[in-house]
């Protein structure tokens, strides 16, 4: 089946915009952070004006339906994974901060000098900083699975690596760079053969792909709301039910206490051990109902329009003489190309580009490391959601050859 | 006043039938709901046949606990064991004839939480013993 | 001058809804949270269906507006509270997540075991807990500024404690149960005198009075927006500038990076060191929007007004045989009344009340130690914000009457 | 094509006529923008009088940065020191004769950045000095 696109550009506000005078958003920056439906803004919009108050302890009207829609939130959410219980998961931040709270707890519990976490060489920042962190607090050691040339994980040197009996794998489901969909299933069996917990960054993946945490047996898996429609200032941590049981808590504070006294807590139970203090309420609404307008579109739909829309692009850019673009085939990747232009700086490239309303990003991405890999300190990225379409794409084409006219 | 309040819940809160204690006993248990200081405990004698002779409740807390806690036991004497190994949060909403928020549920459901323990022989009483 | 009431009511759309058929909400729980004027809610509005992106890296016009009005916001925020530069302002998720954030890194970098951590018995369990950890992990010792039989701190055992050479103190500015406002301009200078660092929980005090951290001298300063008329998911920190340079990352990843090796990092300049990840836009915004609304009508105002009411509370409440309030006097108080009806537990007070629209609290309200010390396990808690009115107090009293009539 | 990319500034960056590395020199400095790894290093001889005998930058990354570098080179050389020491971010722009936001401003600014930073001899540089 393949999408109205027009029904579903329609669900977005954001494209009534005009980048200037005339000139319509040509979106391509949805690996940053996606564009929200209006049925994620209203559901914010009414938890604001009707429903409004703290959770878990309140007695009235109102923080009953508040508790009710911040926790129905999260079953949804649970539901989208396959998660078996909605307990499994945690509402943090982001992305990032799932990451770090299992580097603060899960890690710091468990991990002594010397013992060995893996990681790849496609990493975001996100899962590089916290261990870099680590490294130097406790002495624990980083080996990274490399990455060929053609942008895929070599797991011919990661079972090498598994060897040296690693306590943590930690990686990345979907590149935010070079748009690689890696193994998982594969990358967390072997890690369990080599009796290894497995770390799963999914910030890229739970927005473009049907993600099922128990057919992939990830331990956690971390993502952000604001990449799949959802809002800022929330994401989710899952994690297996003995683990999370195991876990110190992260930050301490109200909510995440059975009892208190002045010198001593004991902690809740899952999941709001690791919820601390008044928590992103009306975020956590918007997030459900980000999950389920995704899962009324279909994950498999959204991931073939992708798929279309990336092969096309690749092949368009391609053709185009000087561009250069990052990582494996179309059918290894989500909607992601990240290029450069020869004699042309990515800034330039993505500010000419803007005048004609098309939001590409330039930079490292958050994965300098990666950069550093290719040779190259920047790439121009054009990312696709289930709101693009072809007629971006050749947008995007025509825009690239006017910038090599202009630099020409 | 409100169907919340019934009549029946403010009669059992201030005049019970079963609170007191029971010497001597076959099952005692005791818990607390953290969130609010409610507190119950329980004392059972049972018969030859396992059926409960009697039963009565301790404790002290909001209207709601302590009214289910004297509806339960008054409900179970007589009963099977094994039938009050079965029961579950709607007996308790039905027995209190009303409707609860989440917050007041764990009020209304502390005194099956114990009792369930108790018959079971639990070391600890769970949330999951009354969903 | 005294505030238009009407006006300010007609503000916040939530007013114009019933909690059940032909009854009004009369909502008293603001300690908990406040309820969001229009203005607030339409600026995250806007800015999701007009400049929602990723902020900081990118070059595309959405992404320079989001970073603008992230950023905007932020000076806001530092002018409200009068800090000297923005960057000294955080945002953090909440009042919670600062004090952990300070507990994490300033105190882990600087207390050892046996260093003294000043705290108050009136605390609410954020600015407990984090300390019982850091108790249980490093050894740091605890002790405890008494609360006075009328709710007030014991200035002479400070005095006393501070013999002791403590290396911090942390405290509330204005007790979420008691209502009392601490003085701590004085409580600062004592312990600066001591040579100690500082931690103002303003998590009530930025709401409801005009804060001035400069003028209070304070190290550190934690509130929350969603108890400022801003969104949920987002507070912030206020630190001084060297003290904030000299301490290590909190979480790692995007954004609090200067740049990124494989196997190191070197972290960013503030405010971007403590903000890893991206971070809650739309909230910021919403925040920045708060504090506007907040700045519009005055704190001045607000205060006054909440003073006002509140001495109508006390005198209303107090007439009324059985009820006991809990606190200083209205002069060294905020807008909070907690009380205890005999024979009556606040559970079915606040349920009760409910029937009739009126949203008061009931419970330890995170504050578990404070009720100990009273020897209650609970109370009702009745708040009160610019958005109230005497009408209201009537209401609620009239409310007690009928709760004591049911149990009479 | 847009008043972003002027001729001039393109112009300047593909046929800059300051590029380059001065031997001997007064002053050199070098740093990079590490969000987007452009970097810029200049050359300075200085005569007796305190005024700039001439200038050259050097370096790698986007039209802007690489313009700039070229035309605050040219603008400097003649220039008493103590004027180069005033010089602030309007002036580039003036001298781009463009408006730039916040991330293309730091692309703009590098050259200036790493001019006051030599001229005043520090040892590193500093946002500050272009603000
Ligand atoms: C005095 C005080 N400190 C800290 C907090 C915690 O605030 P938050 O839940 O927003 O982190 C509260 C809120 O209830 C409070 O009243
Ligand atoms: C692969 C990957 N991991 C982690 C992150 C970090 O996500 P967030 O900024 O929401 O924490 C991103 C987002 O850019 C990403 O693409």
């Amino acid at each position: 089946m393949s999408l109205d696109i027009k029904a579903i550009r329609s669900h977005f506000p954001i494209f009534q915009r005009e980048t200037s005078d005339g000139v319509p958003l040509v979106y391509l920056d949805s690996t940053a952070t996606s564009q929200k439906p209006l049925a994620v803004i209203e559901a914010m919009n009414n938890y604001y004006r009707r429903s409004n108050a703290n959770i878990h302890r309140g007695v009235h009207t109102l923080a009953e339906e508040a508790t009710a829609l911040y926790e129905a939130a999260r079953e949804k959410i649970a539901r989208f994974i396959n998660a078996p219980s909605a307990r499994q998961v945690i509402y943090t931040r982001n992305t990032t901060e799932s990451i770090n709270l299992v580097a603060y707890t899960w890690a710091r519990a468990n991990l002594k000098a010397g013992d060995l976490v893996i990681l790849t060489e496609m990493e975001h920042h996100s899962n590089l900083v916290p261990w870099h962190m680590l490294q130097a607090e406790r002495g624990i050691e980083l080996d990274f699975i490399p990455v060929t040339e053609t942008g895929l994980l070599d797991l011919d040197a990661y079972q090498t690596l598994l060897a040296r009996s690693p306590k943590l794998v930690s990686f990345t489901h979907m590149s935010n760079v070079l748009g690689t969909i890696n193994p998982a299933a594969e990358i967390i069996r072997m890690a369990h053969e080599a009796g290894a917990v497995t770390l799963v960054d999914a910030a890229q993946s739970v927005p473009h792909l049907a993600v099922d945490v128990q057919a992939l047996d990830a331990d956690f898996l971390a993502f952000s709301a604001h990449k799949m429609c959802g809002p800022t200032g929330i994401g989710a941590l899952y994690g297996k039910a003995e683990l999370l049981e195991s876990m110190p808590p992260f930050l301490g504070g109200g909510d995440m206490i059975k009892e208190v006294k002045l010198r001593s807590f004991r902690a809740n139970s899952l999941p709001h051990k690791f919820e601390a203090g008044t928590p992103a309420i009306a975020e956590a609404v918007g997030f459900g109902a980000a999950v389920d307008y995704l899962a009324s579109v279909g994950m498999d739909n959204v991931t073939a329009h992708e798929q279309d829309i990336t092969e096309y692009a690749l092949e368009r850019l391609e053709e185009i003489p000087g561009v250069k673009v990052f990582g494996p085939s179309a059918q290894h990747k989500g909607g992601v190309a990240a290029f450069t232009l020869e004699g042309v700086h990515p800034h330039d490239v993505a500010q000419i580009l803007d005048k004609d309303g098309i939001a590409v990003r330039a930079g490292h991405h958050c994965a300098q490391p990666l950069h550093e890999k290719f040779g190259i300190p920047a790439t121009s990225r054009a990312s696709f959601y289930l709101y693009n379409t072809k007629e971006e794409v050749d947008l995007l084409v025509n825009g690239i050859y006017k910038v090599k006219e202009l630099f020409g | 006043m409100d169907d919340l309040y019934r009549e029946v819940i403010i009669e059992h809160y201030k005049n019970p039938g079963y609170r007191g204690h029971l010497d001597p006993h076959n099952i005692f248990f005791a818990d607390n709901n953290p969130l609010c200081g409610d507190h119950i405990e329980i004392t059972i004698q049972i018969n030859e046949d396992e059926t409960v002779k009697d039963a009565r409740f301790d404790g002290h807390g909001c209207a709601i606990s302590q009214a289910s806690a004297d509806l339960l036991m008054e409900f179970i004497i007589g009963k099977p064991i094994e039938e009050v190994k079965q029961l579950n949060k709607q007996d308790i909403l039905d027995m209190l004839g009303i409707d609860l928020g989440p917050v007041r549920l764990k009020c209304a459901l502390l005194s099956l939480k114990v009792l369930k323990a108790g018959v079971y022989g639990l070391g600890e009483a769970s949330d999951s013993l009354v969903e």
